[in-house]
């Protein structure tokens, strides 16, 4: 099986280097000129920070201010998930195998570390609401635990294809999706919450698709991952 | 609150959550797919007439989310151009998804094209009502995940290098309009497009930042020489997502460039980029039309129809820089050419479709006297391709009338040969494949023939190509819809060229 | 004496329009038989029409573009001169064994229809439309019964009709147009006259214009011969005198020439057909010499306005006076050749043969002096020429008409099947009779004047000394037949025409043959197979297509693609600053 | 030059970085790490802008941003990884050369 | 809605619901089909008749219109007294066609597309007559463009197809240069309205001489495409590849006359005293008249039946071009009366051609010998046709020339009696030999061996409209006169075009 080139030739890279350099020339030109007193949204955003229920001015633009956004992009990431899915076990219907054995020293390690990441990712997310954190950083921690427990063998996801994996992957949108249509239906816009409420309604939709992006993350990883002792084999064999 | 009226106030928002809300659904339920699909088509479909009535009514309509109001927050805005699109999108999607219950014969295996194809949907209604530049982003992306995960859906080796040259580009693409936002938030301090009009200078920053994503909406809507990507990607799709790709995805990019370009800067941003943007359009529609005459397969050649008529939208640009009447009618005519393109494109794919469902192929020198054996396919085709070849009576030539006519009142008669001359030659390609339908059946043809074509697939095919023709008489509710709001550029009155 | 009845005047045009009747009847299967054997009859009634209805006419202004019919005396004397000759020559018809009797007589009635039709219209559409009809319908008896000669011959004939018509209806229209009060422009006046004179000159066989005469004449059956003789080319002669614009001073100019032209015609027609071997070509010879006389004196009417109306009566006259002849004529050398005792029949036939030649006591003399009255007035030296020259014209037609009998009488034997029946016998009696009567019965003073004086002894010897002359040659000819007769036939029956024509059917069949050529025919032919052409040639090319394949090939490859997308985002860039 | 333009500069450097490899490297993987370097550059353009307003505290809408952006990223890589994959898989090989697709023509409706 | 709006909407609409109809009946239901057709056909023609009524008893200026907005012009139809001439026509004749082509269709596959596509054909001819301005004529004159090319290449073979791919070569760039006109038109102009006298305004000859006679060399070339004028006519003979019925309405009638059609509405309604005062008008009768004659040799030259039939049409359609440009009332009278004549003959001959192509398989003329007395109601049907446009009394042909001849010398351009004259000679020249060969000479091809010389007409739905449609062509020409014939209506028409 012919590996492809991994470099291309010289004149392909000096052209390349000519042109792509060129665009960053003129990209730099433009940067360097940016102007130097816009202030942009951050004094609206400080003058609504209180109205929008949390401390955080980052954590308020991307659930509140700007939550249609993230949405969006949680959609987006059950888009790829579904993309991903589509791809790899719509054609066989059932998980590739990361692990075949478990490794003695490997599920040693995620058996302690595991309970650990759960409890980081869970402050992640409390933290979130006044100081740099959230959903998604809280999320990549769990679904982190995930993947080492699969690599190490420890637990094999073989089962879990049905209603519960995609019960859990769309759960965040869907709760996410729920809180903007009863916004509608009672604040009368998109989004818009309760003034009372909104931080609970944030916390909520935040510690769901923590489970989300967790489960997510995970699933991406090991719906196209290749068993570990093959690929330890082809190390050891070389190329 | 009455019911009604909460729906009215509620409309933009509506029609994109209904599509969105069924995409998660369509995805739970293995067997939801379909019936939810469906259902939710039905209902895209009065939102968004109510939704072209209420702005042809009140004008242009602003949907504040979140209630916070833009800058701050990210507002729908409904105008003529949007309405219109989501109209176009949601007759064209319902279609679609009838088409697409016939066509999957292995629901089972195929049954993540539900979801993906939903939220492509509700994506592209997010991208044509959002007024914010980075939700715009967002919207864009959606757009180009859910379509590269439909390409790939087949697994194909075809479909999948397709669809990886297509996620390729559509990445790039997205960045360098991510860039281009940046620059544009740190020099004008805001996303929403309606407060950037205001605050729009010609500086170096903005003047880049545009050109930045100019360039990126060009790579993802295939302006030639950057339409690399589009005819694999568009002909080894599945057929039912070739027609959304073709009709609907590719004027999603088109979509926020003319806002951009009109809406919210002026042209007095980089006066010469419009005609370079009109040469390249020209040049789409030659080659486009030049590479159609030589294809082989049936949905390649309409693949590279699709990047000649692209080209034709891009002509908008420099023609509306005459101001007055030339440019309202440069306005009309260039969006209604995305309307008819998108019934007549969308049409054709579904009849290619049917024809690689009959015969296993899409090879034309196959397809001869298929018109026997369906010939409601063929006439779908057939009138699709009055559409391209801009013939009365068809959308397509009401959009060139108003195309010429902008050329010829703005003096640069040019255009109007470019045009005239991509007419003759999209006769060229569809009376190719025409004269092939109504041919002699080789030796075989026959047999190669599975008979298989639901009268789903068939009559949705025909339905989208006499609509385009329908445009071409009874289009003038929709000329009159495309304007409102329409930029000051634009409107037709009280500028001077 | 006439009108005999107060009868409107479109029922002589309708009474001439009943052959239609009889035409439509031999198209259709069931009415057949019936009408092949009323067509011979189908004149009467324009005969009666002739006699019965009054001067007069009136506008038919939904018919066609709208026509005038009715009758005047000269339309009289040419109804009653048609319909008798018509008659005459479809009871001979009727009396013969022609074959395809259905199809004879069928356009036999058109023919017929159109040549009644024509006189009893008075404008030019009216006109066109019935000379046309008979025109036409003729070619179908000229070439009744096929073969190659006869196709050969209907060819000339339909070629020289087609022209005819051509010149014709462009000269009508100026005419036309001036009755609308438009176009009456003096250029236009002119040329109408001239193109009336050529397509008229035409059908009347004048010479330069006559070569389809002698051609068609002797191959058509013999009762079409008669009418074509007889009364066809007479139609030449009506439409001059309705549409010339005679008695005015623009005819002035035209004058001369047609009366050079007519004499030729009686010179040449003479001279040439002696030298004929076919019976019915020195007849159809006589007839252009003939026709030249009536031209004289038409041209005699157009270079003296003032003697229009006299020219008229004697062009009419003379009309007359050779329609009835000729086709007695016609008629007798059918007769005599299939009579088994061909003396009485040539006895019979010197009666219109002398006829011609201004035999006192029969028609010819009565018309030649109405053509002297007129003549004797013409231009300058004109009238002392023509005073001179027409008593050779007689010497002329008596050669004419005794090589006419001599051949006649020479004629192959008569074959017993076809002894000619009562109905053709009776039919050239009936003829006989009009050409020693109808003159002296004719109720015009001119006419009864003239009557009168040809029984002058001064008169009678000049009517005389030609006819002796004649015989007198013809008798030395024939005493030195030894020598003479190597000279019949050394001109050709269509004299300078021959080779013309020759050369026209060479070409034509020619053609015809080529593209005869029986091809294979395709499986589901809609068109005829093509000719096997030239092999296309090989396409050589790498064609334009394929290397915008190339082309394109370089552009898909991605370095290439995002290396433009830099190139774009640079000018953009670029443009941009 | 500030620590703001120190940021964007960098992010200009890294995304043209991105551009070449992104042109030069055949390979799929490359391809999708190219693409990642340069959306790191897009981001750091970003932060460089968040922090250019006056005060301490940065503009927070250019790190929100940054936030959706590195989410979208994830999922577009992810997926690209994938597709990557099954290319390999099913070609043996990860270049945009595994298959003609100019050619090809069956699709799901067999 | 009166009855006046009522016949013009059923007109118009008419065919294309048959179309639908029988494209929806398919191949199978041929009975249905057959009778969906007729009765379309037959609602047709009286609609047509019906708006001819309503345009003669309304005031000029007053006739029935409908329609709705588009791009600011409108799509409109309207019954005039021009118009209706055209309507009438091609509805009758499809009427007449439509039983014509059962016959000769009657073994053949694919009727439900012929049928239906049919129909859409002559509802654009019938709506091009009926439109009211400029736009709506373009969309149906496309529409027949479009329409037409199915037909052309009917029988599917590599002959059809290249046929139809030459008729398409001249017709889409064709209908480019006239879009590209009539845009440029309604620039200068605004909304062009079809009005009788012309309807620009005198002024724009000061300020826009060379644009209107750009526009008009271009709406020429996209009309005389159809109109098959020299040396636009390549098509028209290639066109000879589709069955006969479609030879004869479309190719004689509801085709070609769309463009001679477009050519009178456009010189005499749009440009009226215009056109003259340019000295656009010369231009285009010179080469009206050189296509009559190119037309007459070339079709001397075909031995193929329908091709000589077909350049006989390219002779026969610049008479009404040259008509029309003759610029006087009378030769405009006799164009207008040209268009119902010459169709009624034309169609008469394809008839005939397509019968004797069905019943003995003869294509050639010089494989015609002898078959009057074989097929002698349809050789004879031919004859009087044939000699009706060569111009011989009193069949229809020659109320044309007549007028035209009389209209020439009225307008001052007495050179086209000369055309004319040669013409006939011409025509005379290719028709006769048919005639002669039919009726004088004896059978020799190979029909006569297989089936004797006995009489056996084809098939009675082919001989009844052949012979029905050269009645009508005698009767177009002996009632010229009367009131209501063809010829009286054009007078009528041209007297209103110019003001009396």
């Amino acid at each position: 099986m012919a590996e492809p080139e991994l470099r291309s030739p010289l004149a392909v890279r000096a052209a390349a280097l000519a042109i792509s350099g060129g665009v960053g020339a003129l990209l730099i030109r433009a940067l360097l000129v940016l102007p130097k007193d816009e202030a942009g949204l951050a004094p609206l955003v400080k003058a609504n920070l209180d109205a929008s229920g949390v401390k955080n001015p980052v954590t308020a633009v991307l659930l509140n201010f700007r939550g249609y956004d993230t949405m969006l992009e949680i959609a987006v990431l059950v888009l790829a998930t579904i993309g991903v899915l589509s791809l790899t076990i719509a054609h066989s219907d059932k998980w590739p195998t990361v692990a075949e054995h478990a490794a003695p020293a490997l599920s040693a390690l995620a058996r302690f570390l595991a309970p650990a990441m759960v409890l980081v990712s869970g402050y992640l997310l409390w933290a979130g609401e006044h100081a740099p954190g959230g959903a998604f950083q809280a999320g990549s921690v769990l679904g982190a635990a995930g993947i080492l427990l699969a690599l190490s063998g420890y637990a094999r996801p073989a089962g879990m294809t049905g209603f519960a994996l995609r019960a859990a992957i769309t759960v965040g949108f869907i709760v996410f999706l729920a809180a903007a249509i009863g916004d509608m239906l009672i604040e009368g816009a998109l989004l818009e919450y309760p003034a009372d409420h909104a931080k609970t309604i944030m916390l909520a939709i935040e510690a769901w698709l923590t489970v989300s992006i967790a489960v997510i993350l995970a699933s991406l990883f090991i719906s196209s991952a290749s068993p570990v002792e093959e690929l330890r084999r082809r190390i050891r064999g070389g190329r | 609150m009455p019911l009604s009226e909460w729906v009215g106030a509620q409309l933009p928002a509506l029609v994109i959550l209904v599509p969105l809300t069924a995409a998660p659904v369509a995805f739970l339920g293995v067997r939801l797919g379909r019936p939810v699909a469906l259902v939710s088509a039905l209902m895209s479909q009065p939102l968004a007439i109510a939704l072209a009535l209420e702005v042809a009514r009140e004008g242009v309509l602003r949907y504040e989310i979140g209630g916070w109001g833009a800058p701050l927050g990210i507002d729908f805005v409904v105008d003529g151009l949007a309405a219109t699109m989501i109209l176009v999108t949601s007759v064209i999607g319902l279609l679609i998804t009838v088409y697409a219950s016939g066509y999957f014969t292995d629901q089972d295996r195929y049954r993540f094209f539900w979801p993906l194809w939903l939220f492509l949907w509700a994506s592209l209604h997010a991208l044509f009502l959002s007024g914010d530049a980075f939700n715009l982003y967002v919207c864009l992306e959606l757009v180009s995940m859910s379509a590269v995960a439909l390409v790939a859906l087949t697994a194909r080796r075809e479909a999948l290098v397709a669809a990886m040259r297509y996620m390729l580009a559509a990445i790039l693409g997205s960045l360098f309009y991510l860039l281009g936002v940046a620059l544009l938030y740190a020099a004008f301090g805001s996303l929403d497009m309606a407060t950037l009009r205001g605050a729009i200078r010609p500086d170096v920053t903005g003047q880049a930042a545009f050109a930045l994503m100019t360039v990126g909406l060009l790579l993802k809507t295939a302006l030639f020489p950057l339409h690399f990507w589009l005819p694999p990607a568009h002909a080894n799709a599945p057929s039912p997502v070739s027609a959304a790709l073709s009709a609907l995805v590719v004027k999603g990019s088109f979509y926020i460039l003319i806002r951009l370009w009109i809406d919210v800067g002026s042209p007095s941003v980089a006066p010469g980029t419009a005609h370079l943007l009109g040469v390249l359009g020209s040049v789409a529609i030659v080659w486009g039309s030049i590479q159609a005459l030589r294809q082989e397969r049936l949905k390649m050649l309409v693949a590279y129809s699709t990047v000649a008529q692209i080209g034709y939208l891009f002509l908008l640009f420099p023609l509306v820089r005459a101001g007055g009447v030339a440019a309202a009618d440069a306005w009309t005519g260039g969006v209604f050419h995305a309307v008819s393109h998108a019934l007549a494109k969308s049409a054709m794919f579904l009849a290619a479709g049917t024809v690689l469902a009959r015969l296993g192929h899409d090879r034309i020198e196959g397809v001869g006297g298929l018109s026997r054996r369906a010939p409601l396919t063929a006439m779908a085709f057939g009138l699709a391709g009055v559409t391209m070849m801009g013939l009365p009576p068809s959308g397509g030539f009401v959009a060139k009338w108003q195309m010429i006519s902008a050329s010829v009142l703005s003096g640069e008669w040019w255009w109007a040969v470019v045009i005239v001359a991509g007419g003759l030659l999209a006769a060229g390609y569809v009376f190719r494949v025409i004269g092939r339908f109504l041919g002699r059946e080789e030796a075989g043809d026959r047999e190669a023939d599975t008979g298989r074509s639901p009268r789903t697939m068939e009559w949705t095919a025909l339905a989208l190509a006499l609509g385009a023709l329908v445009l071409g008489v009874a289009g003038q509710p929709l000329l009159d819809l495309i304007p409102i709001g329409a930029p000051a550029l634009v409107a037709g009155i009280g500028v001077t060229p | 004496m006439i009108p005999l009845s107060t009868l409107p005047a479109w029922t002589a045009f309708a009474a001439a329009l009943v052959p239609l009747l009889t035409a439509a009847g031999c198209a259709l299967p069931l009415t057949r038989g019936s009408a092949v054997r009323l067509a011979p009859l189908a004149a009467v009634p324009a005969l009666a029409a002739a006699v019965a209805v009054p001067d007069g006419s009136i506008a038919v202004p939904w018919l066609a573009s709208g026509i005038e019919v009715g009758l005047d005396g000269t339309g009289r004397a040419f109804l009653s001169l048609v319909a008798v000759v018509w008659t005459a020559a479809g009871l001979y018809a009727a009396g013969s064994p022609i074959v395809d009797r259905a199809r004879f007589f069928g356009l036999f009635s058109l023919a017929m229809a159109g040549n009644l039709a024509l006189c009893c219209t008075t404008d030019p559409v009216g006109f066109y439309i019935f000379f046309a009809m008979m025109a036409l319908s003729t070619y179908g008896l000229v070439v009744h019964g096929g073969g190659e000669a006869k196709r050969r011959a209907g060819r000339v004939y339909i070629a020289f009709v087609v022209a005819g018509e051509a010149l014709l209806i462009s000269g009508l229209f100026v005419i036309g147009a001036a009755a609308l009060g438009v176009g009456a422009d003096s250029i236009l006046g002119p040329i109408s006259t001239a193109l009336l004179l050529v397509a008229f000159g035409i059908k009347m066989g004048t010479v330069g214009l006559h070569g389809w005469l002698p051609i068609a004449h002797p191959v058509a059956p013999t009762p079409a011969s008669a009418v074509l003789s007889g009364v066809m080319l007479k139609a030449g002669t009506l439409g001059l005198i309705r549409f010339l614009p005679g008695g005015q001073a623009e005819t002035i100019p035209f004058g001369t020439i047609v009366i050079a032209f007519g004499l030729a015609s009686a010179f040449y027609g003479a001279a040439v057909g002696v030298f004929q071997t076919v019976p019915k070509t020195v007849l159809a010879y006589s007839s252009v010499s003939q026709l030249g006389l009536i031209t004289v004196a038409i041209g005699t009417g157009l270079a003296v306005p003032d003697l229009w109306p006299a020219a008229v009566t004697a062009a009419t006259v003379y009309a007359v006076h050779h329609g009835l002849a000729k086709a007695a004529l016609f008629l007798g050398t059918d007769l005599a050749a299939r009579s088994t005792r061909r003396t009485p029949v040539l006895v019979a036939l010197s009666l219109p043969a002398l006829a011609l030649a201004g035999l006192p006591l029969a028609s010819g003399a009565v018309a030649k002096i109405v053509l002297k009255e007129a003549t004797g007035s013409a231009p300058g030296a004109w009238s002392a020429a023509l005073e001179a020259l027409l008593p050779i014209a007689a010497v002329g037609t008596t050669l004419l008409m005794a090589r006419f009998l001599y051949l006649v009488a020479m004629g192959p034997k008569a074959d017993r099947k076809s002894v000619p029946g009562p109905l053709a016998v009776g039919a050239v009696a009936l003829l006989l009779i009009g050409v020693g009567a109808t003159l002296w019965i004719w109720p015009a003073g001119e006419v009864r004047y003239a009557a009168e004086k040809s029984l002058q002894a001064k008169y009678l010897w000049a009517a005389f000394w030609p006819i002796g002359s004649g015989i007198a040659i013809a008798s030395a000819v024939w005493a030195a037949r030894a020598t003479t007769s190597r000279f019949a036939g050394v001109i050709p029956s269509a004299d300078v025409y021959a080779p013309v024509f020759a050369w026209a059917h060479g070409r034509l069949e020619e053609r015809e043959r080529r593209v005869a050529t029986p091809l294979p025919t395709p499986a589901t032919p809609i068109l005829a197979p093509e000719r096997p052409a030239a092999a296309e040639p090989a396409p050589s090319e790498p064609s334009l297509l394929a290397r915008a394949g190339l082309l394109e090939s370089a552009l898909l490859n991605w370095p290439t693609a995002i290396s433009a997308l830099c190139v774009l985002a640079v000018l953009l860039l670029l443009l941009a600053a | 030059m500030t620590q703001a333009d120190l940021y964007t500069v960098a992010g200009g450097v890294l995304f043209t970085i991105g551009l070449y490899g992104l042109i030069t490297r055949p390979h799929l993987l490359y391809k999708v790490l190219a693409l990642n370097v340069a959306s790191g550059g897009v981001f750091m353009v970003f932060v460089g802008v968040a922090r250019r307003v006056p005060g301490p505290a940065p503009d927070p809408l250019p790190h929100a941003m940054v936030l959706t952006g590195i989410v979208v990223t994830v999922s577009s890589t992810a997926y690209a990884l994938a597709l990557a994959k099954r290319i390999f898989t099913e070609t043996g090989m990860a270049t945009l050369d595994s298959a003609d697709t100019m050619e090809g023509g069956e699709d799901a409706a067999e | 809605m009166s009855w006046h709006t009522l016949a013009l909407l059923v007109a118009a609409c008419t065919p294309f619901l048959t179309a639908v109809a029988v494209f929806l009946l398919g191949e199978h239901r041929g009975t249905l089909r057959t009778a969906t057709g007729l009765a379309g056909a037959a609602a047709t023609a009286a609609a047509a008749v019906a708006c001819a009524g309503s345009a003669l008893i309304s005031a000029p200026g007053e006739y029935a219109e409908v329609g709705f907005g588009l791009l600011e012009i409108g799509f409109v139809l309207r019954s005039d007294p021009l118009g209706v001439v055209f309507a009438v026509v091609a509805g009758c004749l499809w009427l007449v066609t439509t039983v014509y082509a059962t016959g000769y269709m009657s073994r053949s596959s694919d009727r439900a597309r012929f049928f239906g596509f049919f129909s859409i054909c002559v509802g654009s001819a019938i709506g091009l007559a009926l439109s009211a301005n400029l736009l709506t004529f373009f969309v149906f004159y496309e529409t027949l463009t479009l329409a037409t090319y199915p037909l052309v290449v009917h029988s599917g073979t590599p002959a059809a197809l290249k046929g139809g791919r030459t008729y398409l070569n001249y017709a889409l760039p064709a209908g480019a240069a006239l879009a590209v006109g009539v845009i440029w038109l309604h620039m200068i102009a605004g909304p062009v309205e079809f009005v009788a006298g012309g309807s620009l305004p005198s002024s724009l000859v000061q300020t826009h001489a060379g644009s209107l006679t750009a526009i008009f060399a271009l709406l020429m070339l996209g009309l005389g495409v159809k109109a098959a004028l020299f040396p636009l006519h390549g098509w028209l003979p290639a066109a000879m590849v589709a069955p006969a019925p479609v030879s004869a309405l479309l190719h004689a009638v509801a085709v070609v006359k769309a463009g001679v059609f477009g050519i009178a509405r456009v010189v005499l309604e749009v440009y009226g005293p215009l056109g003259r005062d340019l000295g656009l008008i010369p231009l285009l009768a010179a080469v009206a008249a050189f296509t009559i004659i190119f037309g007459s040799v070339r079709a001397l030259a075909q031995d193929d039946f329908k091709k000589r039939l077909a350049y006989s049409t390219v002779s026969q359609l610049s008479y009404i071009v040259l008509g029309v440009a003759i610029g006087g009332p009378l030769a405009a009278a006799a164009a207008i009366a040209h268009l119902a004549h010459h169709a009624a003959m034309k169609i008469t001959m394809f008839f005939t051609a397509g019968a004797v192509a069905e019943e003995v398989k003869v294509y050639r003329i010089s494989e015609l010998d002898g078959l009057g007395r074989r097929m002698p109601l349809t050789m004879g049907a031919f004859s009087l046709a044939a000699i009706g446009i060569v111009g011989v009394p009193p069949i229809a042909g020659f109320a044309t020339k007549w007028l035209l001849g009389m209209g020439s010398i009225e307008a001052g351009q007495a050179w086209v009696v000369a055309v004319l004259g040669l013409s006939s000679v011409l025509n005379a020249a290719y028709f006769f030999p048919i005639i002669g060969r039919a009726w004088f000479r004896g059978p020799k091809s190979e029909w006569a061996s297989e089936h004797g010389t006995k009489r056996v007409e084809g098939d009675l739905r082919m001989v009844a409209p052949l012979v029905l449609t050269a009645l009508v062509g005698l009767a177009m020409g002996v009632l010229a006169g009367a009131a209501l014939s063809p010829a009286s209506w054009a007078q009528m028409v041209a007297f209103l075009e110019f003001g009396g």
